[in-house]
């Protein structure tokens, strides 16, 4: 891995819905100028990681940090450091593209005389210049998406996180959105990006990452695989068997009588 | 297959403790006390005869919707406090405790308003804000069945619970907020158009202090005990069927 | 920063919760003190002891008068006074002066001197006067729930007659005077125009505040006491010279004080338990069948988890 | 590094108004909501001018409640259509900030709605509804309305029925609020003397208080996940 030091730092992360373990003992180091791509299959985790790490819900035990600030003990602090882009929008469909992004830049109390100066950047950076004044409703997907992260970038992000970004894209429109994600990475912004789609995960990211049954399985250099052997490694790490010896969670028992 | 139980775990089973079995039987044996108090001990009321000893139940009836509901609000905080199920169960076994206390208080009432006032239901402000009072907590239930998440079914539990104390405080203030009502009170006067206030003599005040220990305290509390214990059965059979699950 | 915020966030739920629960003591207290001074005397007063007829009637005990009643008749008598009172419970269709008679053991033989029915506030009375040489008599009867309840007061002294008559309440006034001397027309003792001015008094008796009107009528001092109750005028007339306020207030505080009846209700008491006991059996039993079902499906689960 | 709390509750107020300002979405709803519910009311109620004065405070209080109902669903589920209520959850900002800014655009509109009723049931009633007390009353009457009801909206919006589930978890609650908003609209509308009838809006106050304590300090459970 990359000898700069970790930005997001994940301990013994476990994340337990009703009863069922999601994330079994998680540990993660992520550098300054990573782009992890998170891969996996349905149910192995990979949504509950990154909404544990954008603080949207709480984990059962463990630590997550970043930047130097603790989840869940700071958790404002820690949400001052993330954007997050999901496969909804997350805007206000009533609201013209500026309207929707000066929302946001007051609730992340981007400074007054910046504001519009980063709004105009951003969307510029984003494409959407020239429809800043419409109604977000009337966006395509691909728009909204691309608007959703000029919102993600607003607050200048120590780590930006990609929730299956190219969910009901076109392909036109991913790669749009590609060749944003990428220019935002060649900037030096640490991103994660969860998705199904294995080539374009090899095509942006610099580590790759998979994830099954609520355990990191395979965790390597993006150019340390092979151009056209993702798929292979892919297939062959979600049908690895689990370790015997890997670590159980472990957390306290409660200790209160069964009645 | 077993994973160690995080916290938000049920405990395993366990066959009913020596102190709920001592419990229920000192329950058992003061409900028979408390039926030969209102029965037999009591003497007659005068003008309204047999049927005002239904109020030895009717009375301490809400009382004991009261210590229930309240155990619910008391729930309701320590769980949002310390995310405890054991907290939530207390809640809901509070919930459905009161409840038919409070259908009893609410039915009992009914059945001794038919001859005293000569109809079975009356649209009096404290006779309303009863039945709201129980249609609230009906509400709480339907809530608590209409989320599938756990944790986020007992922290909307926990939080309505709360709030739903503000109909049982409704209730017990509605003669002051209108002074309309016919319901007679106990504690403190009537008010002037109150019908079927009856005086409290020696026996009536016995049998219904021994009432009000009975079903206002000692038959709520066992059988919220027995609520827990059913409620951590279930959450327990839970955890296994998804331990199998997810195995 | 987080974590502080909610710390004393929650200290104050609790806080206003414990405030909360405190509030129906505070306003029970208040309660209390609210209670005026009249209403705070009115609670001091003596309780009434009551005679509970196995008949389902309640009057209040006459305890200056002697009690001879037995579990389906009140009776009380003042040998002093030469008075009895009587109330009891018959048939719905017994004729009253037969059942009254009975009851007094005495016999009336006369025809009634005045009867007419009356509404009351708390139903239609039917009233029978008879003059029987030294006796006099004054029996009222009401039908109620198929049974006719009949009160009933006999006077044997020679010297005086005593009739409680009710009378309907027509005029406007707070006055009993118009009820008083149409009783005395009704009896057949003067008719109302020849009655000449009478004195005017205001007697306190247990049973009320009466206003006592005497006249003078040929010679014979005839006394009429009146209450207003409503709907109802309670009259008491006294012909001659003995004072008959110790009769009127007895006879009347049977009437006022609260002879009522309380009809056999039971089956709503065991309603009422019934409907108790089915709903914790119906909690009690879906605890057991939900503890039940939750056991068998634990040990579906065990075993399928050891398969 | 929290933004500011006022800065958040603003923030929200302001996004709310300008989208409604937008579309008009709530208003016309509720407004046409309560147009209808008090034209049936006196079509329904064939009354007298004395039937009228005890009726039209009930008639105005119930159609406010109900339309707030609609109103709350409606907000609610805007900010659940597009996940958007993750995106304020995401941002570094008190919870309670959050419910302060989304009750402050509940009140306001329903508050609204008020205004539209109340010379609206002048006209259609023949009685002058239009008094400062009135207006008291109604501002603090939907004051409490619009705290437990934005508090269980945001509950309810997370449930399988949710409309439905809003007015039978609500209606019970905001009960006390109805109850002595009614009767104050009544006594104040029928000329009663002051001293009658000024308990209740301190009532109304106080229970104003109570909620928004309560529902200020639970909101933080019901968001997060």
């Amino acid at each position: 891995m990359s000898d700069t030091p970790a930005v997001l730092s994940i301990r013994e992360l476990v994340k337990i819905y009703d009863f069922i373990p999601v994330l079994r003992q998680l540990d993660l180091d992520v550098a300054q100028g990573d782009c992890v791509a998170l891969l996996g299959p349905n149910g192995s985790g990979k949504s509950t990681l990154l909404r544990l790490i954008a603080g949207l819900i709480k984990p059962s035990s463990g630590t997550i940090e970043i930047g130097g600030w603790q989840m869940p003990k700071e958790a404002a602090a820690v949400r001052a450091q993330i954007g997050m882009v999901s496969h909804q929008s997350l805007l206000y469909g009533n609201l013209t593209a500026r309207e929707n992004l000066v929302f946001f830049a007051r609730l992340y109390d981007v400074p007054k005389n910046e504001r519009d100066d980063r709004i105009a950047a951003l969307l510029e950076q984003v494409g959407l210049t020239k429809r800043a004044e419409s109604l977000v409703r009337t966006f395509s997907r691909g728009m909204q998406q691309r608007l959703s992260i000029a919102r993600a970038l607003l607050h200048s992000p120590h780590v930006l996180l990609f929730d299956e970004p190219y969910s009901g894209l076109d392909q036109d429109a991913a790669a749009m959105l590609d060749d944003i994600i990428r220019h935002t990475h060649q900037d030096g912004q640490t991103m994660m990006i969860s998705t199904h789609l294995l080539e374009r995960a090899q095509q942006v990211a610099t580590r790759v990452m998979i994830l099954n049954r609520g355990r990191v399985v395979l965790d390597k250099q993006a150019v340390a695989i092979a151009e056209h052997q993702l798929a292979s490694v892919y297939a062959q790490a979600i049908a690895d068997k689990i370790p015997s010896d890997a670590p159980q969670p472990r957390i306290e028992t409660s200790v209160e009588p069964a009645s | 297959m077993a994973q160690a139980k995080p916290k938000d775990f049920a405990q395993a089973p366990t066959p009913a403790p020596n102190l709920l079995r001592i419990l229920t039987l000192v329950t058992v044996i003061g409900v028979v006390i408390a039926l030969v108090f209102a029965l037999n001990i009591a003497g007659t009321d005068i003008e309204q005869g047999e049927v005002q000893r239904i109020f030895y139940v009717h009375m301490p009836a809400f009382f004991g919707a009261f210590l229930a509901f309240g155990a619910t609000v008391l729930g309701g905080i320590m769980y949002l406090w310390k995310r405890d199920p054991k907290w939530d169960r207390l809640a809901v076994a509070g919930v459905e405790v009161g409840f038919a206390f409070a259908m009893i208080n609410l039915i009992t009432g009914s059945i001794w308003a038919r001859p005293i006032w000569n109809t079975w239901w009356t649209w009096d402000p404290r006779l309303t804000s009863e039945a709201i009072m129980v249609l609230t907590y009906a509400a709480y239930m339907m809530l608590r069945a209409g989320i599938d998440n756990m944790d986020t079914r007992r922290r909307f539990a926990s939080v309505y619970g709360i709030l739903a104390f503000a109909t049982v405080l409704l209730t017990l203030f509605i003669i002051r907020f209108r002074e309309d009502t016919i319901h007679p009170t106990v504690v403190g006067n009537s008010p002037q158009n109150a019908q079927g206030t009856f005086a409290a003599s020696d026996g009536v005040v016995t049998a219904l202090m021994v009432g009000l220990v009975i079903w206002g305290l000692l038959v709520p509390v066992t059988l919220m005990w027995y609520r827990i214990r059913l409620e951590n059965m279930l959450d327990w059979v839970n955890r296994k069927k998804m331990e199998v699950l997810s195995a | 920063m987080k974590n502080r915020q909610f710390g004393w966030a929650k200290w104050l739920i609790i806080g206003g919760m414990l405030l909360l629960v405190a509030l129906p003591l505070y306003a029970q207290e208040d309660a209390a003190e609210g209670s005026s001074d009249a209403e705070m005397s009115e609670e001091e007063a003596p309780e009434i002891p009551f005679y509970s007829s196995a008949d389902g009637f309640n009057v209040p005990v006459l305890t200056t008068w002697v009690d001879e009643s037995d579990d389906k008749t009140a009776f009380f008598l003042n040998p002093d006074l030469q008075a009895r009172i009587v109330t009891t419970a018959t048939g719905e269709g017994d004729d009253p002066t037969e059942v009254a008679a009975e009851a007094l053991g005495a016999t009336i033989t006369s025809e009634p001197i005045f009867s007419n029915r009356v509404n009351t506030a708390d139903g239609t009375w039917e009233q029978r006067y008879y003059d029987e040489g030294n006796s006099n008599v004054s029996i009222l009867s009401k039908i109620e729930e198929g049974r006719r309840y009949v009160i009933a007061f006999i006077e044997d002294d020679p010297e005086v007659a005593v009739y409680m008559p009710l009378v309907d309440r027509t005029w406007e006034e707070d006055t009993t005077l118009p009820g008083i001397e149409q009783a005395i027309e009704s009896l057949g003792i003067a008719a109302i125009d020849e009655l000449p001015e009478p004195t005017i008094e205001t007697v306190s008796l247990p049973s009320g505040d009466w206003e006592s009107a005497t006249y003078d009528i040929d010679g014979t001092t005839v006394t009429g006491y009146g209450l207003n109750f409503g709907v109802t005028d309670y009259v008491a007339i006294a012909i001659g010279d003995a004072d008959a306020t110790q009769m009127v207030d007895a006879y009347n505080y049977t009437l006022l004080g609260g002879f009522f009846i309380t009809s056999d209700n039971t089956a709503y008491l065991y309603l009422g338990l019934a409907v108790t006991a089915a709903i914790f059996i119906v909690l009690l039993g879906s605890i057991w069948l939900r503890w039940r079902n939750a056991r068998r499906d634990l040990s579906t689960v065990e075993q399928l988890a050891s398969d | 590094m929290k933004t500011g709390f006022w800065q958040v509750t603003f923030a929200i107020l302001r996004k709310d108004m300008l989208a409604e300002i937008r579309s008009r979405e709530l208003l016309s709803v509720m407004g046409l909501f309560a147009l209808l519910s008090v034209l049936i009311f006196s079509f329904a109620l064939e009354m007298d001018r004395e039937a009228r004065e005890t009726a039209i405070s009930g008639v105005i209080w119930v159609t406010v409640a109900f339309a707030s109902i609609i109103g709350l669903n409606r907000s609610m589920s805007s900010e659940r259509e597009q996940g958007s209520f993750d995106a304020l959850l995401l941002a570094p900002v008190d919870r309670s900030a959050l419910f302060l800014g989304k009750f402050l655009g509940n009140f306001v509109v329903v508050l609204l709605v008020g205004l539209i009723l109340l010379p609206l049931g002048t006209l259609l009633y023949n009685i002058t509804l239009i008094t400062p007390w009135v207006l008291v009353i109604l501002v603090l009457g939907i004051f409490g309305i619009s705290t437990t009801g934005t508090l269980l909206a945001a509950m309810t919006a997370q449930t399988r029925a949710r409309d439905a589930l809003l007015s039978i978890a609500m209606l019970p609650i905001v009960l006390p609020v109805l109850l002595a908003s009614v009767r104050a609209t009544t006594s104040i509308i029928s000329g009663d003397p002051t001293d009658l009838w000024i308990s209740w809006p301190q009532i109304l106050l106080v229970m104003d208080v109570i909620y928004m304590v309560l529902c200020f300090f639970t909101f933080g459970f019901i968001i997060e996940e």
